[in-house]
């Protein structure tokens, strides 16, 4: 019986060119035709079920190559068609065309049907994103349960972001690309009437003149009034 | 119930709302949802609502609460005591000398909360409503997962290269390094040869016919040999088994077996070591 | 992603008409357009969990349609693209292109350190060239493993030289270009002897017991000068 770390001779396949070998381009060589990195792109975005990001594609695309370029062509090939190119965050996926949803009861996942609680507390976290507890609850009125905040931690739709600069630091809320995928929205910015709200100033975080009901919130929420804005600064 | 309320006509439906409210206060979450609800009694633009209507509103509902004997949360009856403040701040006229925010402000931003509320509640209800992923549109229901391919690359020097190759030409002297033994004779070597020898010494003999065979032709070994043929005389000696002599610096050593050796321990001090006082040791440093 | 959130609980969601209610065509009705029943067999595909018949997929599509027809359209519209729809069985699924696997696969590179014996077999290939396997055992004094000569060959490092006319023909073997590239050398010649090697304390220095390596090295390099020519002739 040997030691399985054995001296290199034995574990050395000699029988298959490395993958690499295969790979038609050098770097020293000119990148592929565009045609021919549209096709990777779509072959590397149809292959995977979560959304790729253009530093992924140019990761794995030989070197030279231009994936956002070849990834605009591939978007417009696919106008139309039974499966789109969608934006997912900074990331791209195929997904089917919504109005074929109808055809595929059978690949319907089942979605945890979640609690009026967490739904709103889902919704604050997209909008006013990044978002502290104490102003998901003083948007609510109402404590913000930890089982809520799991949940949606659970599901990957919600995930930890920054921490505010503010006396005690709170951590805050913001949504993940996961979420985005889901709700088939490009970016938070994409959010279903988020510009009427922050035009009607329901996203701002107005402070309470003194003595309101949730006064320990002030605080943050002075600071907080950046609130979604931030989400396109970076 | 709602007639013990003279100065505040209600209309039938505000009284049934209100009593629904009474019975059902576990299913509201929170004072400000509770408002929410009684503030779309008034069938008005949240921004055009009576924050004094929704303060009696709230303040008849908290002791209706009571006198039916439901336990309100300490909430509900912050938010009660709140209330009656804004109600007296927004009642009485504007007093110059008091300080902090005025009636109306709190009750701004009371309509404010209550609009925020709102208008969460139905972009969530508009998000839940869009087309969902793995309900109207799908990811690839086949991915095909990245295949890790782990690559093993063998790398060598040049030095690796020219050593290996010394190696092998030059395979019997080249070996991982160790303390190199086979040229030492240790002192128990010696004293285990002396001491089977020593018994045949009765006459005084050099110490260089003691040395092992086969260690003076090499320098190293002589060396060694030497040294550990000394002191084990010198430990002999020591234990009484045999004297030693020498007749002026530099001069041959001599040994003989002590007469009355053998006799044990109690011994010791008969030792005789005759030596010339001056640097005896030479001998066995070199 | 999806599978996080499918738990059990009573699930399926209630805030949007059933998926049926959508289906634009009604059996009733005319078949959809051919183009229009390519994007459904192109949707259904692609978002299966396993390859569909055509059986299957007529049962999914509106009554009417035809889906060999509309499947003949998709799998010539993906010719030559990133992926194939591609027979399995009697059913059908989008795979990735062939030429494009390569993509798929992630490598992970790690760097080891070539074995001893390979070192030294490579070490006499180098100072001996050209030189057959029954020579290198005989230097070396052990058998050579299959192994270690595919490994060596594999890497590029070692090439088959002109076999020897000798009884039986035995193949040699020589050092590469890339061989010599690696090492920095600009010719087999250049191997430092084992005189400089030591004189550059590369060796141990200790005298060795018997005879002098270091003639015996002189003559093999005087002898190896002559073989190591034909390396520069082809």
């Amino acid at each position: 019986m040997q030691e399985p770390e054995e001296p290199a001779e034995q574990t050395q396949v000699a029988d298959s060119p490395g993958p690499r070998d295969r790979r038609p381009m050098d770097s020293l060589f000119a990148a592929p035709p565009m045609v021919e990195q549209e096709r990777m792109v779509e072959a590397i975005l149809f292959a995977s079920a979560e959304p790729v990001t253009i530093k992924e594609l140019g990761e794995r695309m030989p070197h030279g190559c231009d994936p956002a370029e070849a990834l605009a062509h591939l978007r417009k090939r696919y106008e139309g068609r039974g499966v789109q190119v969608v934006r997912v965050g900074d990331a791209w996926a195929f997904r089917t065309a919504g109005d074929l949803g109808y055809l595929m009861q059978r690949e319907t996942v089942e979605v945890r049907k979640l609690s009026r609680a967490a739904v709103e507390t889902l919704a604050i976290i997209a909008y006013h994103q990044p978002v502290t507890r104490a102003e998901i609850e003083e948007i609510r009125g109402v404590a913000v349960s930890r089982g809520t905040v799991d949940q949606l931690i659970e599901m990957d739709w919600i995930r930890f972001g920054r921490r505010r600069m503010t006396p005690g630091r709170p951590v805050t809320f913001v949504v993940t690309q996961n979420f985005l995928d889901h709700f088939g929205l490009e970016s938070a910015r994409d959010l279903p009437g988020l510009a009427e709200l922050r035009a009607a100033g329901l996203l701002d975080n107005r402070p309470s003149p003194i003595g309101g009901p949730n006064e320990e919130d002030d605080a943050d929420a002075l600071e907080a009034g950046e609130g979604q804005s931030e989400l396109f600064e970076d | 119930m709602a007639d013990d309320e003279p100065e505040l006509p209600l209309s039938v439906a505000d009284r049934v709302a209100a009593e629904a409210l009474v019975v059902d206060v576990e299913g509201f979450e929170g004072p400000l949802d509770l408002l929410l609800n009684m503030a779309r009694t008034q069938k008005v633009d949240l921004r055009q609502i009576s924050v004094l209507e929704l303060a009696r509103q709230y303040l008849s509902f908290v002791e209706k609460a009571k006198a039916l004997r439901i336990e309100l949360a300490a909430d509900y009856l912050v938010m009660a005591a709140w209330l009656a403040f804004l109600k007296s701040r927004l009642l009485l006229p504007p007093d110059p000398t008091e300080e902090g925010p005025s009636g109306e402000d709190l009750a701004a931003h009371l309509a404010f909360q209550l609009e925020r509320l709102q208008a969460m509640r139905e972009a969530a209800a508009r998000l839940m409503a869009r087309d969902r992923l793995g309900k109207d549109f799908f990811a690839r229901g086949i991915p095909e997962g990245m295949e890790r391919v782990r690559k093993v690359v063998y790398t060598a020097t040049l030095l690796d290269l020219m050593q290996g190759y010394a190696r092998i030409r030059t395979k019997d002297e080249f070996r991982p390094f160790v303390m190199d033994r086979d040229k030492v004779f240790t002192m128990e070597q010696a004293l285990e040869r002396m001491r089977g020898m020593i018994g045949f010494a009765g006459s005084w003999t050099d110490i260089s016919s003691y040395m092992p065979e086969g260690w003076t032709e090499d320098p190293v070994m002589w060396r060694s040999a030497t040294a550990a043929t000394f002191a084990a005389s010198l430990q002999l000696a020591k234990e009484g088994r045999l004297e030693m002599r020498q007749a002026a610096t530099f001069a041959p050593i001599e040994l003989r077996q002590k007469k009355d050796a053998g006799q044990g321990a109690g011994q010791t001090s008969g030792g005789v070591l005759r030596v010339a006082p001056e640097a005896p040791r030479r001998e066995g440093q070199d």
